[in-house]
């Protein structure tokens, strides 16, 4: 039975990965689970300098998810290098690194750096944090700041790039084609979901920062249409994410088009998730005698 | 720190609206430190996902306890649960207290509400026998003042409305206490985070070392998603660290109080 | 205690309505529910012609919530006011008449014949459904078409015109001005989010349209962050749903920007909601000693 | 229709993955009709939100009944549920079979699985008794031929495994019966879309009436969501009718079914 899929020159020895921002740097996952049976580990987002990120309140759960606005706490290029790279390193599976920056330059600036590191696997390029110089638009939610972050980040670097997607655009499909136009490699689909949590009594926002991402099984079924749509719009693999915590929900992934999945809020409440996963996929594999994963990506039997 | 599935060997109202729980997990008990906490997945609490971190309380052979008050959607199912019931336990996390070398430090208890569960196994490792100031609203959020006492403790007791002890906060008998003699003490609080930041000043105003145990809403309970984090002395500055991690206990000095409750 | 609350000219005894597309038009309910508790009756969308609506699956439950694809099936604006109109008319509380049309022409129309009917409380005009004009596009995602359709309304009439906002937009702010400015009296904030279901065993779509609107409780945070932004950006009010199905949930959309709510979803699982959500509002307002129901619309106490 | 909080009284497996529920519900039970369905809300199912929709078994006094098959996520929560809790059920909802008169017609019933459970209070309530042609799998599919009897009904089964009757689809013997004779005669089916749809059609090739009651994936169960569709001939062409409302039961000669399963 053959597990693994390719993003770009990405080699996965299986499609499941986590979700950058569930699952710190690795280590800390290390005592609890096998790293290296994952697909890949996905680290937090890291931009170039030290962040220190949001105050707290920072999470709070809500209906069949949770809430989040850390505000991208992070140790920047060096650090991350100095504390969690050599750890990572040394693991046989792939390390792809989640990266954002305040500007076009500094997503370029990010991703030169790392094309300098040995060893890294690929580059996931979170566009969906404010744009600084732009007046606080976002970069995931304008398709031409999404062309050039991509087109600079291309220039900067030979390693595989993912793009990772806002979810909060009506058409998906344009923000692909503009990814993969401008050299991505591969899209991940989809981060957090714009969204508020009050607490009637107090009437105060229960995030410190207001507002914050939604996450969790609530948003799988917005994530798997958008990921449906951004497969129909490009010929590059998308790695699926939002609300995986069985291998059920994987295979919808796939079968929508996904060809590689990322397991992210789940990790909180059971870290042994993604090999609950990887597990089911197999069973499942066998059961429809399957023989190679890359028969479910895209296999959504549409119509009547 | 490791995951279990852990069987609900006894789950029973101590008093009001608090619950002693006892889990029966022999692979985590030998492992558990003062102070340290248990992250439980409530598997019946559909709709609400995420574990829920409870200082460990006793550890008795190949079980540990937790005691837990009902305040929310998690303890009250909870609370509903029956022995051979199972829940799963990601434990022990985080770092606890120091327990002070024989011949060293006496040890001053502070706690409120439920931050007695988490002194416990202090005052039973700890060498030195000391005194332990619990404090709470009323007679029933006075919690196993028995338990200290039966480990050969001294325990003083404040409550706000006065239906046990002396009236008025914890930190009033502790000052008390502080004002006889401060010398080869070391403070040791858990409780609301009110009264850690009054422990906090206590400590800075008699010049004793203190360690709190901080309350800050977690979510991974292990490191990885930085939602636990308080601000934390660094360098000429201040920098968050995780309540999971790095804590729950912290040197009072280090903690930056602006921001917290 | 004063529960009334005014929608542009549209008064309303109280400020919990219901949704349109899940209270049928009123008469369904009349044997479990004391129709004239309610602030308004909103009933499900019209056009001009009758519309048999989408194949069957046409919904389908998914966790805290559920998907929907009903295709707007409905009588047309003769049938709507031979057959439920006369029911409507004798209610005491008002009528929302929820309308929709494939071009801006259409809309206007419905909203001109409806001018001419005695006794309608408010138009609530539906921006979300499929543009046929404009190839494809949404009047609720493109800010101009949803201009020339509130614009193109007002004209047509001297109802209240309550325009419903598609949620599927980086930046509500500039859709809410836009109907503002066009002449809309209030807005409807959110409809439901697109989506997708899939039956991994079959690998097909779990709706015969393959893709659906997501609504109930699992989209309550994406919904109230829409209120607060569309609160923040005009002066006009607006009605919250997404997800309502307790006071406390209604008294979030108050607080975030909200003059009135409509539950929708928690209909179908509980008709009594309205009334339950009535209720704990008004225990509510007794126990923090408030005498007037807009006092909590947009009492969001943000900032430290 | 009425909405009411319904006590279990009883819930007890009667074959295989069959359970049959009693309730108390003084209000609804006397207002039923048969082939008549009640909406049940089962508040533990917390993340999954929608009622269930079930035939009305038997009505007894101030309860009535309902015969489940265990199939997924809410009736297996059901299936955990002891006498002493609660439901809420909105019911009776739809339009049921049409009772013949006394002298009229002689009803033959068709069913499948839990359809049987449909058909109980037609046959009881029927002034003619007639003949259940009951089919299913295998033998533990076959539901409450006892009661049927009892009634003074004649009950031939089908099995496809023949383990129980004669082996084959129910559809066999109803035919050999409609070919002795169709004079005054009527049928009334529940069941699998598959076997409604070869009842309907040895309806149209004996040409005798029928009525279908058709299974439908439900939402509100009272018309307002317009989700339980289905075809229905109208005019010169068809449009789409709701299953809670103007059915569950069927004109077998009204239903287009192009586009059912
Ligand atoms: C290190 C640590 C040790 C703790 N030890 C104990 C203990 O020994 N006994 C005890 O009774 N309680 C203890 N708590 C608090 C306990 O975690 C909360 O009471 C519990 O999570 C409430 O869950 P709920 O579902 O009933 O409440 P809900 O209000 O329904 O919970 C909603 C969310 O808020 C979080 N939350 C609510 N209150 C708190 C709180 N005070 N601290 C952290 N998160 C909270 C929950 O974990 C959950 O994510 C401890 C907390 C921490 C951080
Ligand atoms: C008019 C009518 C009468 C019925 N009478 C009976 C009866 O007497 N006994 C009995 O055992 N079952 C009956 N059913 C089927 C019963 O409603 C389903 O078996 C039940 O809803 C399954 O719920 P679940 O949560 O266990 O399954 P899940 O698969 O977890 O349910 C998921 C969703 O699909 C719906 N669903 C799943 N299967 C069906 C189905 N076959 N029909 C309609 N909706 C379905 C559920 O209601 C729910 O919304 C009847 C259905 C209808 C429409
Ligand atoms: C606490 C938290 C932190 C996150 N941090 C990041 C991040 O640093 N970079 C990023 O691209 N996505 C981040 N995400 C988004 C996830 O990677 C993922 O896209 C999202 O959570 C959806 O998947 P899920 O529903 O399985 O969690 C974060 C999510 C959470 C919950
Ligand atoms: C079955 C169904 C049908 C709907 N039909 C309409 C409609 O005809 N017109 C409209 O504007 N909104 C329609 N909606 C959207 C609702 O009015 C509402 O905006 C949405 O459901 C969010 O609220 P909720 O989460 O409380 O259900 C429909 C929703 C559902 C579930
Ligand atoms: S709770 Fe996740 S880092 Fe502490
Ligand atoms: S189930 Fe809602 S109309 Fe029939």
């Amino acid at each position: 039975m053959n597990l693994s899929v390719q993003l770009g020159s990405l080699q996965m020895q299986n499609p499941v990965t986590v979700a950058s921002g569930t699952f710190g740097y690795g280590v800390e996952y290390a005592q609890l689970l096998d790293l290296n049976r994952l697909g890949a580990v996905t680290v937090k987002g890291i931009r170039l300098n030290p962040v220190r990120g949001n105050p707290t309140p920072r999470t709070v759960e809500v209906t069949s998810g949770m809430l989040n606005a850390i505000g991208l706490q992070g140790p920047g290029v060096d650090g991350f290098i100095e504390k969690y790279w050599p750890f990572l390193r040394s693991l046989n599976v792939p390390t792809i690194i989640n990266i954002w920056g305040t500007s076009v330059e500094e997503y370029a600036e990010v991703a030169r750096r790392f094309d300098a590191v040995e060893g890294v696997g690929a580059l996931e390029l979170n566009v969906s944090c404010p744009n600084i110089k732009e007046g606080g638009a976002q970069f995931g939610t304008d398709v031409n700041l999404l062309r050039q972050v991509v087109s600079a980040c291309r220039q900067a670097t030979r390693l595989p790039l993912i793009t990772k997607l806002s979810p909060n655009v009506p058409n998906i499909a344009s923000f692909a084609r503009a990814a993969a136009e401008a050299g991505s490699d591969a899209l991940s689909v989809t981060n957090s979901v714009p969204a508020m949590a009050i607490d009637s009594e107090t009437r105060r926002p229960r995030l410190a920062n207001v507002t914050g991402g939604l996450t969790g099984p609530c948003i799988k079924p917005i994530a798997l249409k958008l990921v449906w749509e951004a497969a129909r719009a490009v010929r590059i693999p998308i790695v699926g994410m939002g609300g995986i915590q069985t291998a059920t929900d994987a295979i919808e992934f796939l079968v929508a088009g996904a060809t590689a999945v990322a397991v992210g809020t789940a990790n909180f409440y059971e870290p042994q998730t993604a090999f609950q996963v990887l597990a089911g996929l197999q069973e499942y594999m066998e059961r429809h005698r399957m023989t190679d994963v890359r028969e479910l990506t895209g296999s959504l039997r549409a119509g009547p | 720190m490791i995951e279990r599935t852990v069987q609900i060997l006894a789950n029973e109202r101590v008093a009001d609206q608090y619950f002693r729980l006892v889990l029966r997990a022999p692979e985590i008990a030998p492992l558990v430190q003062p102070g340290q906490f248990a992250h439980v997945r409530i598997l019946r609490l559909k709709e609400a996902l995420l574990r829920r971190p409870f200082s460990i309380f006793q550890v008795e052979g190949d079980t540990f306890s937790i005691l837990y008050k009902q305040v929310g959607k998690g303890t009250e199912v909870l609370a509903q649960m029956a022995p051979g019931e199972t829940l799963s336990a990601i434990a022990p996390l985080g770092k606890g207290f120091a327990v002070p070398p024989p011949g060293g430090e006496t040890p001053l208890l502070v706690a409120g509400g439920y931050g007695m569960a988490a002194m416990y196994l202090l005052a039973k490792r700890s060498p030195q026998k000391g005194i332990v100031f619990v404090g709470g609203r009323r007679q029933v959020d006075i919690l196993c003042a028995d338990d200290f006492r039966e480990l050969g403790w001294e325990v003083r007791i404040a409550t706000e409305d006065g239906s046990l002890g002396s009236k008025g906060l914890v930190t009033q008998p502790l000052r008390a206490e502080l004002e006889r003699t401060t010398a080869g003490r070391r403070l040791y609080a858990c409780g609301p985070t009110p009264m850690l930041r009054a422990v906090g000043l206590l400590a800075e105003e008699f010049r004793v070392p203190a360690e709190l145990s901080m309350d800050e809403h977690m979510c991974c309970g292990v490191g990885v998603c930085l939602a636990c984090v308080i601000r934390v002395k660094s360098g000429d500055g201040w920098e968050y660290q995780r309540t999971c991690t790095e804590g729950p206990v912290f040197d009072a000095r280090q903690i930056v109080w602006e921001g917290q409750p």
